[in-house]
């Protein structure tokens, strides 16, 4: 039996599927978070170099990981979108910019709190921070775009290139900041050199990173919806739509 | 020479027009009707290339056209609302330009029989900021006497601000365009300057 | 297990106020965003369909 | 197809040759943005000095970014964009004379005056040589890429604030090797690798540049 995968390319019948999709991936989460959460607290042993500050790895190396994740599969669909001409790829590029921006900034945050008692500064301009950093203005520079053209079908073509040629310079940006870093201040530091990974600790952060992905999936599909919703309200099987 | 299939074009909600097919032969005007907002200016630009149409199929002397499709582009010449003329330059360097870009015969004295034919040669020097509006045009409409190696023109209004007798020079010399076997789309409110027997309408209604 | 107590989890070895800064943030941008996008797509979703009922007078808001 | 590289450039460099004013104020942007630093920091010349590349690099920088809206701005207005956008020859080739032009009208401008600004940092000798090879390598990356983002914030509302929220982020790499270049240099280590690093960004942005800019200008006068 043959899929026919473009029967889902178009929004009218991708609407409902995702409409099924989004909670099954958050009761996803959900699950995957709770167990991370219960080896991170309860299972993993305090390090002994950083006492319990590490624990915040939980969460700052799935963001970052889902931050740099969700900016390639973004610039995938938006690249699909450009190349095919189909308006759901482009939604889709759309739809996630927000929750990789959001990771990207949780990553931040959390960075900067594990950063403190580390080293005793909030940001001490680490390899992997500071292209954190970039790649959160590489996400704003995206949104920023696409909202500051009104023709959806130019926004999307735009925010196309602008994110293709943002993934083509990602591996620039990181490398250059880790040379300039390390030019700087010398190797030593850094953050995210984890501690020696006892096996729970490892465990628990993949974990917790799976959490965070279907969470993101979860999050984009809904909010591919409602792009869906906005983008078609004048076609005909939205008016249909039961008000729900 | 110009076949045009089912086209359809969509401009953000609105559906302009659909199923649009129709054909320019050699030696055929086809000038498009319609009221302001029809898409009239919107099929113009996708028949030149500039736009993108939501559906259908542009066939140039049997093949299609895909866009950035250079044997196209030497062989068609559009003319938009705007003058395309740089206003720091002077007339003869913009239409100098214009002929190199459009890779026709953009020597001095060829630029100088247009400024001729065109009635600019006074203003031959200077800046087409100091141009009137109609004076404007008739630099712009100056790339048609340059392109007389191109078959198929494209214009958007192209008798619009021009004086009586600039009305007379152009139709007379879409009329030596058609005799060559060259093939024109165009739109206008002027219904008298077409030459007669060779323009065919085509309504577009929104 | 680690904890003797409940204190002892939330003091979290002295660092408390980083680990526990941490979550809360995170927790607070994912609940924030999961309101915003339930909100924003319910609404839609609502006018989608009344603007079925008005159009039928010609008017769509 | 050499011939229109040339008319296109030609044209622009006349063009600016016109209005000769704009095209000075980019010059004069970087003269005072560099001279701000030392009013902000203080006169003591060992500070000064150490943070002299940062300050002309970021300031050639914003100089150059600040220039970008003319590259298309103007053509798109006109109506002259889309006839080259129709024009027999490719069009990245063609987006390739217009960055070359606001290259020359404003990198080389800015690797000129660089030097001299520099000595008011006391920066000396060597330095001084590295800081406009390190700019000969890196201002036409900043034609290029900032060409994409001029290309495709054309006719958009606040424009000339999102062309700089585009480009910046993809600027960075070319400010770290060119400062470094130049702190390098200053420090009496050798600057090959920043350069040759730089002639790679160089010769990357060069493959990918016109074809993105080219396309970004197809989207725009859509």
């Amino acid at each position: 039996m043959a899929v026919n995968w473009f029967k889902y390319a178009s929004p009218q019948t991708f609407y409902p599927l995702a409409g099924r999709l989004v909670p099954l991936f958050w009761l996803l989460a959900i699950v995957l978070g709770a167990i991370g959460l219960y080896i991170g607290f309860f299972v993993a042993p305090t390090d002994f170099q950083q006492g319990e500050s590490y624990r915040i790895i939980f969460i700052h190396v799935p963001a970052a990981w889902m931050s740099m994740v969700i900016y390639v599969v973004m610039a995938a669909w938006a690249g699909l979108g450009l190349v095919l001409n189909t308006r759901l790829s482009s939604m889709m590029a759309t739809a996630l910019a927000p929750t990789g921006a959001l990771m990207t900034f949780l990553a931040l945050w959390t960075g900067a709190l594990w950063g403190k008692p580390t080293w005793g500064t909030w940001w001490a301009w680490d390899a992997r921070m500071t292209s954190e950093l970039i790649l959160l203005f590489l996400y704003i520079g995206f949104m920023a775009l696409q909202a500051a053209i009104d023709d959806p079908r130019r926004a999307d073509k735009a925010g196309a290139i602008l994110a293709l040629v943002g993934v083509v310079n990602v591996p620039i940006i990181y490398f250059s900041v880790k040379w300039w870093n390390t030019l700087h201040q010398g190797a030593s530091v850094s953050l995210t050199r984890a501690p020696s990974m006892a096996n729970a600790m490892l465990l628990g952060m993949l974990i917790m990173a799976l959490a965070f992905w279907a969470y993101s999936i979860g999050a984009a599909l809904l909010r591919v919806r409602s792009v869906i919703l906005e983008r078609e309200r004048h076609a005909g099987w939205v008016r249909e739509l039961p008000p729900g | 020479m110009l076949e045009i299939t089912d086209l359809a074009c969509r401009r953000g909600e609105r559906l302009l027009f659909r199923g649009l097919s129709f054909s320019v032969g050699a030696g055929e005007l086809l000038w498009i009707e319609g009221r302001n907002g029809a898409g009239k200016t919107s099929l113009l630009r996708i028949l030149c290339g500039l736009g993108v149409a939501d559906a259908g199929e542009i066939r140039w002397r049997g093949r299609p056209v895909r866009r950035g499709d250079e044997t196209f582009a030497r062989e068609r010449l559009f003319l938009g609302h705007a003058n395309a003329l740089k206003d720091d330059l002077t007339v003869a360097e913009n239409l100098h330009f214009a002929a190199r870009i459009a890779g026709s015969d953009g020597t001095l004295d060829a630029v100088d029989r247009v400024l001729e034919a065109c009635g600019l040669a006074a203003v031959r020097g200077s800046p087409v900021r100091h141009l009137s509006q109609g004076q404007r045009r008739r630099a712009a409409l100056g790339r048609l006497w340059l392109a007389q190696a191109q078959p198929l023109w494209i214009l958007d209004e192209p008798f619009s601000a021009l004086d009586t007798d600039s009305v007379d020079r152009l139709s007379a010399l879409l009329g030596a365009h058609l005799e060559r076997g060259g093939a024109a789309v165009l739109t206008t409110h002027q219904e008298v300057a077409l030459p007669a027997g060779r323009t065919r309408r085509l309504r577009l209604d929104a | 297990m680690q904890w003797e107590s409940v204190g002892q989890f939330f003091a979290m070895g002295g660092y408390g106020r980083f680990v526990w800064g941490s979550y809360a943030v995170t927790a607070a941008v994912i609940l924030i965003e999961v309101a915003t996008l339930v909100r924003r797509h319910r609404t839609l979703r609502r006018r989608a369909g009344r603007s079925t009922a008005t159009d039928s007078n010609g008017s769509s808001p | 197809m050499g011939a229109a590289f040339v008319a296109v450039f030609r044209r622009d460099i006349l063009q600016a040759w016109r209005r000769r004013a704009d095209w000075l104020n980019t010059l004069f942007f970087f003269v005072i943005v560099v001279s701000l630093f030392p009013l902000g920091v203080g006169p003591e010349p060992e500070p000064l000095r150490t943070m002299a590349p940062g300050i002309l690099w970021v300031a050639a920088l914003l100089a150059a970014m600040l220039s970008l809206q003319r590259m298309f701005g103007d053509d798109f207005a006109d109506g002259t964009l889309e006839q080259l956008i129709l024009a027999p020859q490719p069009l990245p080739w063609l987006a390739l004379a217009k960055i070359a032009a606001h290259w020359l009208l404003t990198g080389v401008p800015l690797t000129l005056l660089a030097p001299v600004l520099g000595l008011q940092f006391g920066l000396e000798g060597e330095p001084l040589f590295v800081l406009v090879a390190a700019l000969l390598l890196g201002t036409p990356c900043l034609s290029l890429i900032g060409a994409v983002g001029a290309a495709l914030t054309l006719g958009v509302r606040g424009g000339g604030v999102l062309v700089a929220l585009l480009v910046l982020p993809l600027y960075i790499p070319i400010l770290i090797f060119g400062a470094g270049a130049v702190a390098a240099s200053a420090a009496g280590i050798s600057a090959a690798p920043h350069l040759s690093l730089l002639a790679a960004g160089l010769l990357l942005a060069l493959a990918l540049a016109p074809w993105a800019t080219a396309a970004a200008l197809r989207v725009a006068a859509e």
